[in-house]
């Protein structure tokens, strides 16, 4: 019974009190987020501020994937990291610093490169992806991995003074009903060709660019964990307003964001639609070669 | 490359994002006066945009950075108004005065 | 002449790297970056994420202000302290944080409340002034301060789930033309009745609200410091472009983020126009009691 | 209310952002069929708007918190068509059919 009259502890009331007095989220929402397990693949730009704003809120678990070691060149806008980090493991480093912003998430460690043989079981353990990463091929596997689990996905990436940000799956299914969220082949059903594919290390991006992008894929997490049904009713009055939207950034461009309306799901997708045939299995036995299907170029980076 | 606008031309604005601008002057936000007639005596619509402007206003050697196979490549993303194309008809939607379409090509840094 | 030949540490070219690849930075942009001199009021939830990425992107020196010390119930939004520094002087944890991330920046750290009295000769030091305060005195006279010492001014604000941004006084001056940057005063010439006055500490607010927000100061703050007329050039082909604005963001609505046209200049502004009547004297002096001119709450918190 | 529209209505959409949707229902979208013709005959102008959003549409009995010395309060900007309406002839403007009137309270938080 003591757990029921305080499902918080004290120091729990006093970290997360200046959004638990908000009626988008309250005691109930809390408790929503503290019971969510979010995973987070790649730990750059991107990942850095997402991980540090959805620990700060006070999520349950946080899983954290990345294979690489923190260098000079990611200071600028990976903020989880300091200098003395550098040739540290990612993962390892960032979990030290939110350790010490929050102890009472818990946090997963994968410091390894994310693959379709994997992804499928690691998302299963989690409520809610965010696909931080930087290469086609991650987010083309990470999309079919997100819709065969079932788990919504955040998707953004950011370059040079751009960015972008989506939420997919969501909510998730694979019926091809309209009211379904559509997923990343919905929208980009064949790859870039690899000419056009562009790193932040080739391209460079601006530390706030990125950031902001990272920063927003918190907030959309927030609004996917604690749904605030009452909030959303009484904003969305036309029909648009359900349309799946794109939100683009350019840090030069007058307006800077702008929100464009998707078509969403495909009646055809071969991942999310009632006509879908990537499997589990295609997945996990190589039968869908992500990198021949986006051009052969085998490496990826995370930024 | 000539924007005199006549009688009969569609004054659009076209932009690209994305990284698509350095193939065009690496000017984001063009102001065209699109022919209202396309080559072939079809009403100017988008398919005849995307030739248009891959003829009179890339200067960019590399056409299949942006077109192939006839239309926007793969990973590009067409916005009339806002929405995406495919909402409005695609290629064969017809060009209004004002209309605001917007190639955005998408980003994989992270 | 190695000085000349080399005008970056090798340690500088590792860490700005990505963004010096950039056209809109470079080589150029970056010594304009190392010569600069930003000065953050405020390291609150705001504060933080505009120190993080403008300690990242290499500015010469970064002032600090607040008299507040860290609590846990700032944890969730305010990303450079951590639960250790609970109890501790935020100029003093944002510093340490900061020179881990950065220790190619100068930090400055002013431990106290800044006041009308202490503001323009503050500003003189500076380059451009960032407000991340949280009440309408300080809004004010930071904006008058800004005016009188010539430097612009970046203002944002942040409260629940909406957060407001303008770029002020940029580019500075009192002559009342069209073209030069307009203030606080222009946009609200009376302050709001004290009853509509909500702080994050009573309203609360959601973590990645703020967060952006914030992100977005450091981006406006590199824009300023690094010019890019060719860039803005190619942008900006209609006058309504150069119109002022204000940036909206709300969490929960469709489309989050707006941009709106501002009035800009007010010939008749007692601040900043050709008929300004605010003097230093009148700031330091106290002849402009602000905190009346306000309602006569005394009291202002940092978020 | 009634926002059913009648011949001579005009249909509006009216925002409340920055806290004050807390006074309009918690909502922060309406859609208003606002009479063409104001209370003394003057056309429907945004003076007229704020009058009638005071008398028919808002539920909190603080009207100060809206309204002082019969304008909006200091600390409300209007944005008429994402435009300051002091660009636009301020309370004097005329609402035109599908205008879009945002009132944003400001934000002091940080
Ligand atoms: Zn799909
Ligand atoms: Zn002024």
């Amino acid at each position: 019974q003591g757990e029921s009259t305080r499902p918080l502890s004290q120091s729990e009331y006093q970290k997360y009190g200046r959004q638990m007095i908000m009626p988008e989220i309250g005691l109930d929402g809390q408790l929503k987020l503290k019971k969510a397990k979010v995973l987070i693949v790649g730990l750059g730009g991107l990942g850095c501020p997402a991980a540090a704003y959805l620990a700060g809120a006070g999520v349950g678990a946080l899983g954290l994937v990345d294979d690489d070691t923190v260098s000079h060149s990611n200071l600028h806008r990976q903020i989880l990291y300091v200098e003395g980090g550098v040739g540290l493991s990612k993962v390892g480093r960032a979990i030290h610093m939110l350790r010490h912003m929050n102890s009472s998430v818990r946090y997963v460690g994968y410091d390894y490169r994310l693959t379709p043989e994997k992804a499928v079981d690691l998302f299963r353990d989690y409520d809610l992806i965010l696909d931080c990463t930087d290469h086609p091929t991650s987010r083309y596997f990470i999309s079919d991995a997100a819709v065969l689990t079932g788990k919504p996905l955040i998707h953004a990436s950011a370059l040079r003074t751009e960015g972008l940000l989506m939420v997919l799956n969501n909510p998730p299914s694979r019926h091809g009903n309209n009211d379904e969220g559509h997923c990343y082949r919905c929208v980009y059903p064949k790859p870039s060709p690899p000419a056009s594919v562009v790193t932040c290390g080739e391209g460079g991006v601006l530390g706030p660019v990125v950031g902001v992008m990272g920063t927003l894929m918190a907030m959309e997490a927030i609004k996917i964990l604690v749904p605030t049904t009452q909030q959303a009713d009484a904003q969305v009055t036309s029909p648009d307003d359900h349309q799946p939207w794109l939100i683009t950034y350019s840090a030069y461009s007058i307006p800077s964001f702008r929100a464009h309306r998707l078509k969403g799901k495909r009646k055809d997708c071969v991942a999310c639609s009632g006509a879908a045939t990537i499997t589990r299995e295609s997945l996990e036995f190589g039968s869908l070669d992500y990198v021949a299907f986006c051009g052969g170029r085998v490496t990826y980076d995370v930024l | 490359m000539s924007t005199e606008p006549s009688k009969a031309d569609v004054p659009i604005v076209v932009e690209f994002t994305g990284g698509l601008e350095l193939l065009f002057s690496n000017q984001r936000k063009h102001r065209l006066s699109l022919p209202s007639i396309g080559e072939k005596g079809q009403p100017a619509n988008t398919a005849f945009l995307v030739r248009y402007l891959c003829e009179n206003v890339m200067e960019d050697k590399r056409k299949e950075m942006f077109v192939i196979d006839g239309t926007v490549r793969p990973g590009i993303l067409v916005l009339i108004n806002d929405a995406d194309w495919e909402l409005e008809g695609g290629d064969q939607y017809e060009l209004k005065k004002n209309d605001n379409i917007i190639f955005v090509s998408t980003l994989h840094g992270g």
